[in-house]
């Protein structure tokens, strides 16, 4: 489905990726962590195009992300995108943040769309807010709005950068709970996330990035067991450690 | 102790009153087309394209580098060589004509400046979510940049478009009969200079005084 | 047939632009309805008129346009107006840019001073303020005598005649020097007009003329012929006495100024001579 | 235009002002100097004053930011020729002890100077407020708790906390303002300063070679504009702060 | 040692404390916790005189916060308080920062408090970056300079507000640590955190608030045993569940 091949990528001088490498198949949930500047965001906005890559390839269904000829704009529209700081549009309400690419970009009638974004509405538990506009609501019912906004284009996969990272403790879950639904319906996904919790629940596998590099590319229960590298263990000994008494 | 004298004001009421009609004739023009023009400007020099950014930061630091007074001068003289250049005598008045002209550039300039920075200040995130979304850079731009970019701005340009005002009384440069150019020759011919001022200031006071605290309280009601 | 220049363009154009001064009393200025009056806006009408019969165009349009002292020169220049009138001085320089008709008035540059100040003449400014509009050839004046005569004055010099007259009312100058004509009108804007006096040597001659584009003799000579024909006539003492003998708007107040020996000798005798 | 172009003498700048005081480019060098004077004096006043009304505005309470913002309303919705005249004319007349000491006491020019100096001063300094303002909120409340929460008094805190950050944020629009103030003192040529706009107007006057006149004083403030912006940039990269992205994101 | 009595907020109409009490003896470490908006900070910005109260009364050493003869400067200087978002100057290099307020508050010898400072940054261990400006550092070292700050007036007690909510999760550890250390030299401390580790490990007492009220106040033990409330127990439940796999 996704499949990432020995990307590259360069700001100026500075290598942000470095020959990254990695499958994404059909209904697997994948986890990307590692420490903060790693790469992890650049890594995951190349696959959609929102950043280009200087060598390597990215395909996605076969399509080829850097080719010249692909059509991003399509490319994206079947690509759901979740953002840390959900990005909802402010100037509009709800429901339209859920139609409005679905009209613009899909040409679906407003009816159609207005009838998709209800159904996804209530599947995040969100029907009631319908009419408000994004700054009305908190973070984590916002984070779902997002969420339902990028599943209103039918995607064919999804990727979420660092989901929760800006939430409330006690909006984590809500948001979280959303996601393992969807993981559990099927839905490809390509996760950003520091949330060992659901990585340990939902992904199929975890990998490790830091200094632009893919340093672990392991199944789940493996990577948790017995991470590969120094870097990794040491990482995870720091982001589980204040957590450690938990539970 | 100055003695004032008001006299002259009631006689010239009607000819003020037309000079305001002007006043606010070139205000609007200048708005209005200082806004799309400087939409225009400040999408150039977002635009990424080396030449066409260049242009337009050439373009808005001219006019900004230069006292309105010039500008108009410039216009008043240069204005009715092109028009009769292009079209023969124009059936306009040509000091109203150059004053649009030269308002509505100037303005731009300026104008070009906010719409940048409204559009600056909305995050980069909100290009992302929309072109994440299959958005064309253009649908991006209207749908989702542009409709944050102005309501952010609309203090911003009407406080601009209250600055506007106030410097349209800089026309009696070239001899147009705006508001502050009528008050002044009148002042000017029946000797009551600083009264006619006063009441012209007073005027302008009370005017834009009123407009800034409608903006203010569209303000808060936009930050709430 | 043979029309060139600035004549074929107003026939081709079917109007003639005039530009006109705003508030120079009482050559050309405003009255309280708006309407341009004064000397020389009646004597540039006469000129219209020559026009329209030259042209044989008894409805050509007549465009007034105001100018200021900025931009009078340039707009000749750039044919937005094809004539000036309104107390332009002829000068050698103007004359490298414009051409002058025959002149219309002569005016001395004298003084303006409050009546009981005890200022009769120039040598009694030593070490005073003295107010100029900028620009003027009585600022020039000034501040030669200044230099020469080593008096020490303070010259102030404002941008236009009615913030001159206002600085010598607040008491800022206790002189404003100017054209003689132009004082005279200035004075009759005060508000206790008996206050204030014109005094001193005139301490030169100027010319006005109407200002017209350069090199076009065609034109100029039709102005000139109606000027000389005005002034040799009778019709342009008429007219003195209509506005500086008379109550004139928008007051009604006389500027009792009486005619001067240089302008008996140029209705005698219109020439477009400058005097400098 | 074309015809025009040809007909431009440039040599006029290097013959005698008529004033005696040496060429006519040198006639224009005063003016320059003196636009500078009035701008940079003016800009000092408005600096000044504009941080404490600024400052003011940010204050707690109802009372004293209420003052701040009426005086930013009043400087600012009277347009600037106005205010002149008010200074030059109007002011010195209805204050009459101190007022006619003021005429009687300075000379003339002086008196234009001081008065040019307040007026634009003054209105700038509304203008400068704002800005002081807007830098001042731009840091949040969290700069101010935690200067009050180490013990510093509230004056210390804009002293040692706010203020050398805020304006490190306005640099660029104080630098605009103050070439606005610079745009602005050509105002002062209403009330007889020799500043750079007049100093044009006086040399189409004796020559009447207009439109040279025009192009040199057009050329002048633009040249003044770009010489200030680079000074600016210094003055920005001086103030900036090591690993600190300032701006917008 | 701290010791609020009663204290209730207005802002306008809406109340954000009602009648809160909570003492906090000297060497004590209390943690304060509770959903998003339930006036956690109001209730700390109280404590040293940065929010003004309406009624109630707060005591530090004996010294009542909202009375009028009360220098609150000179209060102010004697408790620490560190922010969410650190809030270092940032015009100011690392040292300084630490050393200004020592010399402008206190009047202190610039060599005497460099030397204190010095000292500070040696137990937060950031000794090299004392020449740096607070933009050159990570999150996690920013706010490990903004203790040592704090630390520098000699405060009696301390207070934290969120300190490691803005932090990526691998600085949060840096900071507890330093957190941990100074609680057992016996600090006094009040700490608005949802890290639930740190409070079983340092906390004396968990005071738990919900609606501007003081809804539970209990020694730790007892309220990770069994909140006495359900809106206590909800909460916890909402904010370990997600991390409940984690350790
Ligand atoms: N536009 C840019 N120009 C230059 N460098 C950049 C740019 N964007 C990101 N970087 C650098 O690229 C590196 C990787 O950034 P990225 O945002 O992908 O990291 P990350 O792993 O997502 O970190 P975090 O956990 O903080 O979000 C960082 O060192 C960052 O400073
Ligand atoms: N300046 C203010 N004006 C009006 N209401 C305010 C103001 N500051 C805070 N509030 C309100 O007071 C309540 C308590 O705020 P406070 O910041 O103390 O909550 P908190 O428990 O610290 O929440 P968080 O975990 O989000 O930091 C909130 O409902 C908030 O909206
Ligand atoms: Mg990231
Ligand atoms: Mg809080």
């Amino acid at each position: 489905m996704i499949s990432i091949r020995k990307v590259s990528k360069w700001y100026g001088e500075f290598q942000v990726l470095k020959q990254c490498s990695a499958e994404v198949a059909g209904g697997e949930v994948v986890v990307v962590c590692g420490p903060s500047g790693s790469g992890k965001s650049t890594l995951i906005k190349c696959v959609n195009g929102l950043e280009a890559f200087q060598e390597g390839e990215i395909l996605i269904n076969d399509l080829s992300v850097g080719a010249r000829k692909t059509n991003l704009s399509e490319l994206r529209s079947r690509v759901g995108m979740v953002f840390q700081h959900f990005e909802l549009f402010p100037h509009l309400k709800v429901i339209q943040n859920l139609t409005i690419a679905q009209c613009k970009v899909l040409g679906r009638k407003n009816e159609e769309a207005t009838e998709k974004a209800l159904k996804l509405l209530e599947m995040v538990g969100l029907t009631t807010h319908a009419q408000k506009f994004p700054a009305q609501l908190s973070g984590g019912q916002q984070q779902r709005v997002a969420i339902a906004r990028a599943l209103a284009m039918d995607p064919v996969a999804m990727l979420f950068d660092e989901p929760t990272s800006a939430l409330d403790p006690e909006m984590i879950k809500e948001v979280l709970d959303v996601m393992v639904v969807l993981a559990q319906k099927g839905m490809t996904m390509m996760v950003v996330t520091h949330e060992m919790g659901f990585a340990r629940e939902v992904a199929n596998r975890v990998i490790f990035m830091d200094h632009g590099e893919v340093v672990e590319d392991r199944p789940k229960t493996d990577f948790f067991k017995s991470p590969g590298t120094d870097r990794a263990q040491q990482f995870l000994s720091k982001i589980l450690s204040h957590g450690a008494e938990q539970g | 102790m100055y003695e004032f004298d008001w006299s002259s004001i009631p006689g010239a009421l009607p000819f003020l009153w037309q000079g305001m009609q002007r006043t606010l004739e070139i205000t609007a023009v200048a708005i209005v087309v200082g806004i799309v023009l400087g939409t225009v400007i400040a999408l150039l020099r977002l635009s990424g394209n080396w030449a066409l950014s260049n242009l337009a930061t050439f373009y808005v630091n001219g006019f900004r580098s230069v006292p309105l007074v010039m500008v108009l001068l410039w216009f008043y003289l240069l204005v009715p060589q092109l028009i009769s250049n292009l079209m023969g005598q124009p059936s306009m008045d040509i000091r109203l004509l150059s004053a649009f002209v030269a308002f509505a550039l100037f303005e731009a300039s300026y104008y070009a400046e906010i719409i940048r920075a409204g559009i600056q200040s909305v995050s980069r995130g909100q290009v992302s979510a929309g072109l994440a979304l299959g958005m064309t850079k253009g649908q991006t731009m209207r749908l989702i940049l542009l409709p944050q970019a102005f309501r952010r701005m609309i203090p911003l340009l009407l406080t601009q478009a209250i600055i506007l005002f106030q410097d349209t009384s800089l026309v009696y440069v070239i001899g147009l009969a705006e508001f502050f150019g009528v008050a002044y020759n009148t002042g000017n011919r029946d000797g009551t200079l600083v009264e006619m001022l006063l009441f012209a200031g007073a005027v302008y006071f009370v005017i834009s005084f009123s407009a800034s605290m409608l903006v203010r309280a569209l303000q808060a009601k936009l930050a709430s | 047939d043979d029309l060139t220049g600035t004549l074929k363009k107003i026939r081709d154009a079917g109007s003639i632009s005039a530009g006109h001064r705003e508030s120079s009393i009482p050559f050309s200025y405003l009255d309280d309805k708006n309407d341009v009056i004064g000397y020389s806006q009646d004597l540039v009408m006469m000129v219209v008129d020559a026009v329209k019969k030259k042209l044989n165009l008894p409805k050509l349009q007549v465009k007034l346009i105001p100018v200021t002292s900025q931009n009078r020169i340039p707009l000749i220049q750039n044919g937005t107006i094809d004539i000036e009138s309104g107390s332009t001085t002829n000068n050698l320089e103007r004359q490298q840019q414009v051409a002058f008709s025959d002149t219309m008035f002569i005016i001395g540059t004298r003084l303006l001073v409050k009546k009981d100040s005890g200022i009769q003449d120039f040598p009694d400014l030593k070490g005073k303020n003295v107010v100029v509009t900028a620009g003027t050839t009585s600022e020039r004046l000034i501040r030669e005598m200044n230099e020469k005569k080593d008096m020490k004055m303070n010259i102030i010099s404002a941008k236009d005649h009615g913030e001159s007259f206002l600085t010598l009312q607040s008491g800022r100058a206790v002189a404003f020097m100017l054209d003689d004509a132009l004082l005279a009108g200035e004075r009759a804007k005060a508000k206790k007009p008996a206050d204030w006096i014109i005094v001193g040597t005139p301490q030169s001659k100027e010319a006005y003329g109407m200002m017209m584009p350069k090199g076009d003799d065609q034109f100029k000579a039709l102005v000139d012929e109606t000027i000389a024909k005005a002034e040799t006539s009778g019709e342009a003492a008429q007219l003195y006495q209509k506005w500086f003998e008379s109550p004139i708007p928008p007051k009604g107040l006389n500027l009792e100024l009486p005619l001067s020996d240089d302008m008996k000798a140029l209705f005698q005798n219109p020439n477009d001579k400058a005097f400098q | 235009m074309v015809t025009l172009a040809a007909g431009l003498d440039w040599s006029i700048f290097f013959k005698p002002a008529f004033d005696g005081s040496g060429t006519y480019f040198r006639f224009l060098i005063v003016g320059l100097e003196w636009t500078l004077l009035l701008s940079v004096l003016s800009w000092i006043l408005a600096f000044v004053v504009g941080s404490m009304i600024g400052v003011l505005r940010t204050f707690p309470g109802k009372f004293l930011p209420a003052l701040g913002t009426a005086y930013v309303e009043i400087f600012r919705n009277i347009p600037l020729l106005v205010q002149l005249f008010l200074w030059y004319f109007v002011l010195p007349e209805i204050v009459p002890g101190l007022g006619t000491l003021f005429k009687q006491a300075l000379s003339p020019l002086l008196q234009q100077l001081i008065s040019g100096v307040l007026c634009l001063g003054f209105f700038t300094a509304a203008r400068v407020a704002e800005q002081v303002r807007s830098g001042i909120n731009a840091l949040g409340s969290g700069q101010r708790g935690a200067g009050l929460a180490l013990g510093f008094n509230r004056w210390q805190v804009y002293r040692l906390i706010l203020l050398p950050v805020a304006y490190r944020i306005i640099v660029p629009t104080l630098t605009s303002e103050f070439l606005n103030t610079i745009k602005n003192s050509a105002v002062a040529s209403t009330i007889g300063l020799a500043e750079l706009s007049r100093q044009s107007q006086q040399l189409g006057e004796f020559t009447a070679h207009w439109y040279e006149a025009f192009i040199a004083v057009t050329l002048l403030y633009g040249i003044i504009n770009i010489t200030v912006m680079i000074a600016s940039r210094f003055i920005e990269r001086a103030a900036r702060l090591p690993g600190y992205v300032g701006g917008k994101g």
